[in-house]
């Protein structure tokens, strides 16, 4: 699966974009979060209140009980600001 | 129609002679350009992040939309990314129809939604530093007008 | 502030241009381009004739109302008279703001009042000849609009 | 007294501007027009029916009601179409 960071959530992990292998314990993106948040300081501070966090599936908005799967190019970023 | 992201800078009469250029149906064209405002101070510069590829989706989503709710004959969105200085050119809608109304109902419509809906993170750089901009809440109450 | 009423084309590029140099105040700039509309059939020229000196006047009163209904940082208006055909330019209204509402604003109610309350008189020429065009109802809807 | 005329009323005048002295009857704008619309066919047929003229004085909308004077720019035109 691919993920994508974007604004203070890449600031936070130090990530822009990663490929990684899902574990069996993530179906979902609440699940995918979960398990993010289980790999370092800057990825738990990222995660750490989802309700500062957007999710995107295949580019398209998902709420956070939405199924993901491998193949998947999943995006975590803040609430937009606009431009 | 047409929905362009892009780092480079655009220039607004090149834009507009391209868009009306052996066009006699359009009885007026309304056009909003957004600018970086600074006051020398507080925001030295500023940065747009973006999720290229999901920007352009929703970019050509709210064009259509806006196309549903009015009588347009064209319309165009240049929205720039990157990092940008006061005074520079941000974004640029620009809509055009046979009656004065309907274009510039569909203008404002648009720059409300780009202005607080579009797919843009924004990075500000000050005297003390840059930080990443929280989303506005007054801003959501100008989408609301527009029924959201 | 200006009013300018000229036979001149303008041109929107260098008008734009002219209008943000140099300026890092303005977060917003709303511009309306009026066309001369026409379907190649029935009409296939207008011109517009004035009363120099109190166009130019009711114009300049007319921004000047604008800037006291809405926070404007400066606001242009052009408009040509005489004969156009399909396809020109007729009328430019610009206006620039920190806030897009109000220079939104301030342009719609400006290019409202242009089109129907101004002084010009629109001779149109078609197959059967040319007419004087008569005062329209709907367009005094729009001004309307704006408690007058 | 300087007088202008425009648009249809113009056509129908075949007058664009004129100098005219007022005769001592003529003390507002109805009696400017009353005495215009008596100098001839295209004269009587742009003052027919006042309703669709409208008026300047020193170019300032006025009413028919208005005094004149000598010395004054007087415009009478049809209702503006606006640009």
């Amino acid at each position: 699966m691919k993920i994508l960071y974007f604004a203070s959530l890449k600031a936070k992990t130090g990530v822009g974009a990663e490929d990684v292998t899902l574990p069996a314990s993530v179906a979902t993106l609440a699940d995918l979060a979960a398990w993010l948040k289980s790999r370092g300081d800057g990825f738990a501070e990222a995660f750490a209140d989802l309700r500062t966090v957007r999710a995107a599936i295949n580019q398209e908005h998902a709420e956070f009980d939405v199924p993901v799967k491998d193949g998947d190019e999943v995006a975590f970023f803040p609430p937009v600001t606009g431009g | 129609m047409a929905v362009r992201v892009q780092e480079a800078d655009f220039d607004v009469g090149t834009e507009f002679n391209r868009f009306t250029q052996g066009r006699v149906d359009l009885g007026g064209v309304a056009l909003f350009v957004g600018l970086v405002r600074g006051d020398g101070q507080s925001v030295s510069a500023m940065t747009l992040e973006h999720y290229p590829g999901m920007t352009e989706r929703q970019l050509e989503a709210i064009e259509a939309e806006a196309r549903k709710r009015w009588k347009l004959d064209d319309a165009l969105i240049v929205h720039r990314a990157g990092r940008m200085l006061p005074g520079e050119r941000i974004v640029l809608v620009m809509t055009g129809s046979a009656h004065r109304k309907d274009s510039l109902e569909a203008c404002h419509f648009l720059i409300d939604w780009l202005k607080t809906k579009a797919p843009f993170w924004k990075f500000e750089e000050g005297p003390l530093g840059g930080k990443w901009v929280d989303a506005k809440e007054t801003d959501d109450a100008a989408a609301k007008r527009w029924g959201e």
